[in-house]
Protein backbone atom coordinates (compact mmCIF):
# COMPACT_ATOMS: atom_id res chain seq x y z
CA UNK A 1 0.00 0.00 0.00
CA UNK A 2 1.11 3.60 -0.61
CA UNK A 3 2.06 5.59 2.54
CA UNK A 4 0.70 9.02 2.25
CA UNK A 5 1.32 11.21 5.16
CA UNK A 6 0.88 14.64 5.90
CA UNK A 7 4.56 16.76 5.74
CA UNK A 8 6.30 14.22 3.87
CA UNK A 9 9.45 15.53 2.20
CA UNK A 10 7.78 15.14 -1.45
CA UNK A 11 8.09 18.72 -3.55
CA UNK A 12 4.83 20.85 -2.27
CA UNK A 13 2.53 20.46 -5.80
CA UNK A 14 2.03 24.20 -7.42
CA UNK A 15 -1.26 25.65 -5.85
CA UNK A 16 -3.84 24.63 -8.78
CA UNK A 17 -6.89 27.17 -8.45
CA UNK A 18 -10.13 26.19 -9.95
CA UNK A 19 -12.65 28.41 -11.12
CA UNK A 20 -15.85 26.99 -10.29
CA UNK A 21 -19.69 28.82 -10.72
CA UNK A 22 -21.24 29.76 -7.65
CA UNK A 23 -24.88 29.58 -6.77
CA UNK A 24 -26.51 30.90 -3.84
CA UNK A 25 -23.84 31.40 -0.78
CA UNK A 26 -21.06 32.73 -2.92
CA UNK A 27 -17.79 34.44 -1.12
CA UNK A 28 -18.65 37.88 -0.40
CA UNK A 29 -15.91 39.03 -3.07
CA UNK A 30 -17.04 36.80 -5.58
CA UNK A 31 -18.23 38.24 -9.07
CA UNK A 32 -20.32 37.11 -11.23
CA UNK A 33 -21.33 33.87 -9.96
CA UNK A 34 -17.84 32.22 -9.68
CA UNK A 35 -15.54 31.22 -7.19
CA UNK A 36 -11.86 29.76 -6.67
CA UNK A 37 -10.54 26.72 -4.71
CA UNK A 38 -7.36 24.48 -4.45
CA UNK A 39 -9.90 21.53 -4.02
CA UNK A 40 -13.56 20.97 -6.23
CA UNK A 41 -16.21 22.18 -7.61
CA UNK A 42 -19.71 21.14 -6.64
CA UNK A 43 -23.62 21.27 -7.68
CA UNK A 44 -25.90 19.49 -5.24
CA UNK A 45 -29.79 19.65 -4.78
CA UNK A 46 -31.30 19.15 -1.75
CA UNK A 47 -34.99 19.11 -0.18
CA UNK A 48 -35.19 21.58 2.22
CA UNK A 49 -37.77 21.18 5.45
CA UNK A 50 -41.01 22.17 3.14
CA UNK A 51 -40.28 19.57 0.84
CA UNK A 52 -38.71 22.25 -2.10
CA UNK A 53 -35.78 20.93 -3.65
CA UNK A 54 -33.00 23.46 -4.16
CA UNK A 55 -30.12 23.32 -6.23
CA UNK A 56 -26.52 25.21 -4.56
CA UNK A 57 -23.43 25.04 -6.36
CA UNK A 58 -20.27 26.65 -5.54
CA UNK A 59 -16.17 25.49 -4.29
CA UNK A 60 -15.05 23.23 -1.52
CA UNK A 61 -11.78 23.15 -0.60
CA UNK A 62 -9.39 20.29 -0.44
CA UNK A 63 -9.24 20.01 3.29
CA UNK A 64 -12.00 17.51 3.82
CA UNK A 65 -12.91 16.75 0.17
CA UNK A 66 -12.90 13.16 0.89
CA UNK A 67 -15.76 13.84 3.58
CA UNK A 68 -17.95 16.76 2.08
CA UNK A 69 -17.50 15.04 -2.08
CA UNK A 70 -18.82 11.43 -0.21
CA UNK A 71 -21.06 12.95 2.01
CA UNK A 72 -23.38 10.56 3.67
CA UNK A 73 -26.24 8.96 2.43
CA UNK A 74 -28.03 8.73 5.88
CA UNK A 75 -28.64 12.63 6.26
CA UNK A 76 -32.05 13.84 7.44
CA UNK A 77 -32.78 15.86 4.39
CA UNK A 78 -32.48 14.04 1.46
CA UNK A 79 -29.90 14.99 -1.20
CA UNK A 80 -27.41 14.54 -3.45
CA UNK A 81 -23.82 16.02 -4.32
CA UNK A 82 -21.62 16.06 -6.78
CA UNK A 83 -17.85 16.84 -6.77
CA UNK A 84 -15.67 17.76 -10.09
CA UNK A 85 -12.45 19.18 -10.89
CA UNK A 86 -11.69 18.03 -14.28
CA UNK A 87 -12.11 21.88 -15.25
CA UNK A 88 -13.04 24.70 -14.67
CA UNK A 89 -16.61 25.61 -13.91
CA UNK A 90 -17.08 21.83 -14.39
CA UNK A 91 -19.62 21.83 -11.95
CA UNK A 92 -21.76 23.70 -14.41
CA UNK A 93 -22.63 20.08 -16.21
CA UNK A 94 -22.85 18.16 -12.86
CA UNK A 95 -27.14 17.60 -12.05
CA UNK A 96 -27.58 15.59 -9.20
CA UNK A 97 -31.05 14.04 -8.78
CA UNK A 98 -32.45 13.75 -5.47
CA UNK A 99 -32.07 10.33 -3.97
CA UNK A 100 -35.40 8.21 -3.99
CA UNK A 101 -37.32 8.36 -0.59
CA UNK A 102 -36.44 6.50 1.98
CA UNK A 103 -34.14 3.30 0.92
CA UNK A 104 -31.41 3.24 3.39
CA UNK A 105 -28.43 2.22 2.30
CA UNK A 106 -28.33 4.81 -0.91
CA UNK A 107 -24.96 6.18 -0.83
CA UNK A 108 -24.71 9.06 -2.90
CA UNK A 109 -22.02 11.69 -4.09
CA UNK A 110 -20.17 10.92 -6.52
CA UNK A 111 -16.88 12.36 -7.67
CA UNK A 112 -15.76 12.63 -11.03
CA UNK A 113 -12.13 12.76 -11.85
CA UNK B 1 -41.29 19.94 -8.01
CA UNK B 2 -39.31 22.52 -9.84
CA UNK B 3 -35.84 23.30 -8.72
CA UNK B 4 -35.48 26.39 -6.97
CA UNK B 5 -32.21 28.13 -7.00
CA UNK B 6 -33.09 31.36 -5.53
CA UNK B 7 -31.86 30.92 -1.91
CA UNK B 8 -34.16 28.35 -0.31
CA UNK B 9 -36.86 30.49 -1.42
CA UNK B 10 -40.25 28.95 -2.59
CA UNK B 11 -41.88 27.97 1.17
CA UNK B 12 -38.76 27.69 2.64
CA UNK B 13 -37.70 30.60 5.20
CA UNK B 14 -34.28 32.10 3.46
CA UNK B 15 -31.49 30.73 5.49
CA UNK B 16 -28.69 33.36 6.22
CA UNK B 17 -25.16 31.52 5.84
CA UNK B 18 -21.48 32.45 7.79
CA UNK B 19 -20.59 35.81 6.84
CA UNK B 20 -19.22 38.81 8.15
CA UNK B 21 -22.24 41.19 9.77
CA UNK B 22 -21.35 44.71 10.86
CA UNK B 23 -20.73 45.73 14.67
CA UNK B 24 -20.39 49.16 15.93
CA UNK B 25 -18.52 49.27 19.05
CA UNK B 26 -19.21 52.42 20.85
CA UNK B 27 -16.31 52.94 23.46
CA UNK B 28 -18.51 55.59 24.89
CA UNK B 29 -21.20 54.15 24.93
CA UNK B 30 -19.33 51.09 26.71
CA UNK B 31 -18.36 53.87 29.28
CA UNK B 32 -14.71 53.65 28.62
CA UNK B 33 -14.30 56.90 27.36
CA UNK B 34 -12.98 57.74 30.82
CA UNK B 35 -9.73 55.78 30.16
CA UNK B 36 -10.05 55.64 25.95
CA UNK B 37 -8.84 59.18 24.08
CA UNK B 38 -9.42 57.77 20.86
CA UNK B 39 -10.83 56.19 18.91
CA UNK B 40 -13.73 56.18 20.28
CA UNK B 41 -16.15 54.17 18.63
CA UNK B 42 -14.50 51.79 15.40
CA UNK B 43 -16.15 48.75 13.08
CA UNK B 44 -15.61 45.54 14.59
CA UNK B 45 -17.91 43.19 13.16
CA UNK B 46 -18.89 40.29 13.81
CA UNK B 47 -19.59 36.77 12.41
CA UNK B 48 -23.04 35.41 12.29
CA UNK B 49 -25.49 32.52 10.00
CA UNK B 50 -25.49 29.00 9.38
CA UNK B 51 -22.87 26.74 8.65
CA UNK B 52 -24.35 23.82 6.72
CA UNK B 53 -23.48 21.11 4.30
CA UNK B 54 -21.38 21.52 2.42
CA UNK B 55 -18.91 23.91 4.07
CA UNK B 56 -17.74 26.20 1.17
CA UNK B 57 -14.38 26.82 0.64
CA UNK B 58 -14.02 30.19 1.75
CA UNK B 59 -14.80 28.95 5.32
CA UNK B 60 -12.10 27.38 5.56
CA UNK B 61 -13.48 24.31 7.58
CA UNK B 62 -11.57 22.21 9.59
CA UNK B 63 -11.93 18.23 8.65
CA UNK B 64 -13.72 18.22 12.17
CA UNK B 65 -15.96 21.11 12.03
CA UNK B 66 -16.95 18.91 8.25
CA UNK B 67 -17.14 15.39 10.56
CA UNK B 68 -19.51 17.31 12.50
CA UNK B 69 -21.32 19.31 10.02
CA UNK B 70 -22.12 15.87 8.55
CA UNK B 71 -22.71 14.41 12.51
CA UNK B 72 -25.40 17.10 12.54
CA UNK B 73 -27.15 16.14 9.28
CA UNK B 74 -27.50 12.58 10.21
CA UNK B 75 -28.87 13.46 13.50
CA UNK B 76 -29.51 16.90 15.14
CA UNK B 77 -28.68 15.63 18.26
CA UNK B 78 -25.61 14.26 18.38
CA UNK B 79 -24.17 17.46 18.02
CA UNK B 80 -25.03 21.40 17.33
CA UNK B 81 -23.66 22.43 13.76
CA UNK B 82 -20.51 23.78 13.22
CA UNK B 83 -20.73 27.67 14.18
CA UNK B 84 -19.56 30.49 12.41
CA UNK B 85 -16.77 32.13 13.77
CA UNK B 86 -14.07 34.71 12.81
CA UNK B 87 -10.84 32.96 11.02
CA UNK B 88 -9.19 36.29 10.42
CA UNK B 89 -8.83 39.38 12.83
CA UNK B 90 -6.48 42.04 12.53
CA UNK B 91 -5.51 44.74 15.17
CA UNK B 92 -6.54 48.16 16.43
CA UNK B 93 -4.52 50.79 18.03
CA UNK B 94 -5.87 53.10 21.02
CA UNK B 95 -4.71 55.92 22.69
CA UNK B 96 -5.72 55.59 26.35
CA UNK B 97 -4.61 56.62 30.09
CA UNK B 98 -3.10 54.40 31.92
CA UNK B 99 -3.18 53.19 35.83
CA UNK B 100 -0.28 55.65 36.18
CA UNK B 101 -2.12 58.40 34.43
CA UNK B 102 0.49 58.05 31.59
CA UNK B 103 -0.79 58.55 27.96
CA UNK B 104 -0.42 55.39 26.15
CA UNK B 105 -0.55 54.45 22.53
CA UNK B 106 -0.68 50.47 22.23
CA UNK B 107 -1.48 48.21 19.78
CA UNK B 108 -4.43 45.36 20.52
CA UNK B 109 -4.32 42.36 18.62
CA UNK B 110 -7.62 40.74 17.07
CA UNK B 111 -9.65 43.41 17.56
CA UNK B 112 -11.59 43.75 14.34
CA UNK B 113 -12.96 40.68 11.60
CA UNK B 114 -11.51 40.60 8.44
CA UNK B 115 -13.08 37.19 7.84
CA UNK B 116 -15.54 34.79 9.06
CA UNK B 117 -15.13 30.56 8.77
CA UNK B 118 -16.94 27.35 10.41
CA UNK B 119 -15.44 25.86 13.30
CA UNK C 1 -31.34 38.33 48.37
CA UNK C 2 -28.73 35.84 49.13
CA UNK C 3 -26.24 35.31 46.63
CA UNK C 4 -25.78 32.00 45.43
CA UNK C 5 -22.23 30.65 43.68
CA UNK C 6 -23.53 27.23 42.76
CA UNK C 7 -22.74 27.49 39.04
CA UNK C 8 -25.65 29.84 38.01
CA UNK C 9 -28.02 27.62 40.75
CA UNK C 10 -30.91 29.16 42.48
CA UNK C 11 -34.49 29.60 40.52
CA UNK C 12 -32.69 30.28 37.15
CA UNK C 13 -31.96 26.95 34.90
CA UNK C 14 -28.65 26.07 35.19
CA UNK C 15 -26.36 27.64 31.86
CA UNK C 16 -24.33 25.00 30.83
CA UNK C 17 -21.12 26.78 29.96
CA UNK C 18 -18.59 26.02 27.28
CA UNK C 19 -16.77 23.08 27.33
CA UNK C 20 -15.83 20.06 25.52
CA UNK C 21 -18.80 17.25 25.02
CA UNK C 22 -18.61 14.09 23.69
CA UNK C 23 -19.04 13.10 19.50
CA UNK C 24 -19.15 9.50 18.64
CA UNK C 25 -18.29 9.21 14.95
CA UNK C 26 -19.01 6.14 13.47
CA UNK C 27 -17.69 5.66 9.84
CA UNK C 28 -19.96 3.37 9.28
CA UNK C 29 -22.64 5.12 10.16
CA UNK C 30 -21.84 7.88 7.88
CA UNK C 31 -21.92 4.90 4.96
CA UNK C 32 -18.13 5.21 4.47
CA UNK C 33 -17.11 1.93 5.38
CA UNK C 34 -17.14 1.31 1.60
CA UNK C 35 -13.83 3.23 1.46
CA UNK C 36 -12.62 3.66 4.78
CA UNK C 37 -10.65 0.04 6.08
CA UNK C 38 -9.73 1.39 9.63
CA UNK C 39 -10.95 2.93 12.60
CA UNK C 40 -14.58 2.42 11.65
CA UNK C 41 -15.08 4.93 14.83
CA UNK C 42 -13.18 7.58 17.23
CA UNK C 43 -14.03 9.49 19.52
CA UNK C 44 -14.17 13.27 18.05
CA UNK C 45 -15.63 15.26 20.78
CA UNK C 46 -17.26 18.47 20.20
CA UNK C 47 -17.32 21.59 22.26
CA UNK C 48 -20.79 23.27 22.97
CA UNK C 49 -22.36 25.91 25.72
CA UNK C 50 -23.07 29.74 26.30
CA UNK C 51 -19.95 31.92 26.28
CA UNK C 52 -20.78 34.32 29.06
CA UNK C 53 -19.14 37.77 30.80
CA UNK C 54 -16.64 37.06 31.73
CA UNK C 55 -15.34 34.81 29.64
CA UNK C 56 -12.56 32.84 31.94
CA UNK C 57 -8.94 32.56 30.90
CA UNK C 58 -9.04 28.93 29.67
CA UNK C 59 -11.05 29.94 27.05
CA UNK C 60 -8.46 31.50 25.69
CA UNK C 61 -10.78 34.57 24.37
CA UNK C 62 -9.56 36.98 21.64
CA UNK C 63 -9.99 40.97 22.28
CA UNK C 64 -12.92 40.38 19.78
CA UNK C 65 -14.93 37.34 21.43
CA UNK C 66 -14.74 39.89 24.83
CA UNK C 67 -15.75 43.08 23.24
CA UNK C 68 -18.69 41.12 20.75
CA UNK C 69 -19.65 39.32 24.65
CA UNK C 70 -20.00 42.78 26.36
CA UNK C 71 -21.57 44.04 23.26
CA UNK C 72 -24.29 41.65 24.11
CA UNK C 73 -24.34 41.93 27.22
CA UNK C 74 -25.52 45.48 26.47
CA UNK C 75 -27.69 44.91 23.90
CA UNK C 76 -28.45 41.09 22.45
CA UNK C 77 -29.69 42.39 19.27
CA UNK C 78 -26.17 44.27 18.34
CA UNK C 79 -24.47 40.81 17.84
CA UNK C 80 -24.76 37.50 19.19
CA UNK C 81 -22.29 36.18 22.23
CA UNK C 82 -19.25 34.61 20.65
CA UNK C 83 -19.33 30.90 19.92
CA UNK C 84 -17.94 28.17 21.62
CA UNK C 85 -15.61 26.20 19.66
CA UNK C 86 -12.32 24.47 19.17
CA UNK C 87 -9.62 26.12 20.46
CA UNK C 88 -6.96 22.81 19.48
CA UNK C 89 -7.40 19.89 17.60
CA UNK C 90 -5.41 16.59 17.15
CA UNK C 91 -5.21 14.45 13.89
CA UNK C 92 -6.17 11.07 13.48
CA UNK C 93 -4.33 8.40 11.23
CA UNK C 94 -6.79 6.79 8.57
CA UNK C 95 -6.23 3.19 6.13
CA UNK C 96 -8.24 3.67 3.17
CA UNK C 97 -8.86 2.77 -0.12
CA UNK C 98 -8.00 5.72 -2.47
CA UNK C 99 -10.15 6.11 -6.10
CA UNK C 100 -7.27 4.38 -7.67
CA UNK C 101 -8.00 1.29 -5.65
CA UNK C 102 -4.62 1.40 -3.50
CA UNK C 103 -4.76 1.16 0.19
CA UNK C 104 -3.28 4.41 1.69
CA UNK C 105 -2.36 5.31 5.15
CA UNK C 106 -3.00 8.89 5.70
CA UNK C 107 -2.83 11.19 9.32
CA UNK C 108 -5.78 13.71 9.01
CA UNK C 109 -5.58 16.80 10.76
CA UNK C 110 -7.75 18.48 12.90
CA UNK C 111 -9.76 15.45 13.47
CA UNK C 112 -10.37 15.51 17.31
CA UNK C 113 -11.58 18.11 20.17
CA UNK C 114 -8.62 18.97 22.48
CA UNK C 115 -9.91 21.95 24.12
CA UNK C 116 -12.54 24.17 23.61
CA UNK C 117 -12.97 28.38 23.65
CA UNK C 118 -15.13 31.36 23.00
CA UNK C 119 -14.68 32.83 19.94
Amino acid sequence: GEKEASGSTAPALPQRQLWCYCYHHCPEDSTNNTCRTDGYCFTMVEEEEGGVPVLTSGCLGLVGSEFQCRDTGNSRLRRSLECCTDQDYCNKDLHPTLPPLKTPNYADGNIHH
Amino acid sequence: TALTGRGGGGGGRRKTRCSRRPLHVNFKELGWDDWIIAPLDYEAHHCEGVCDFPLRSHLEPTNHAIIQTLMNSMDPDSSPPSCCVPSKLSPISILYIDSGNNVVYKQYEDMVVESCGCR
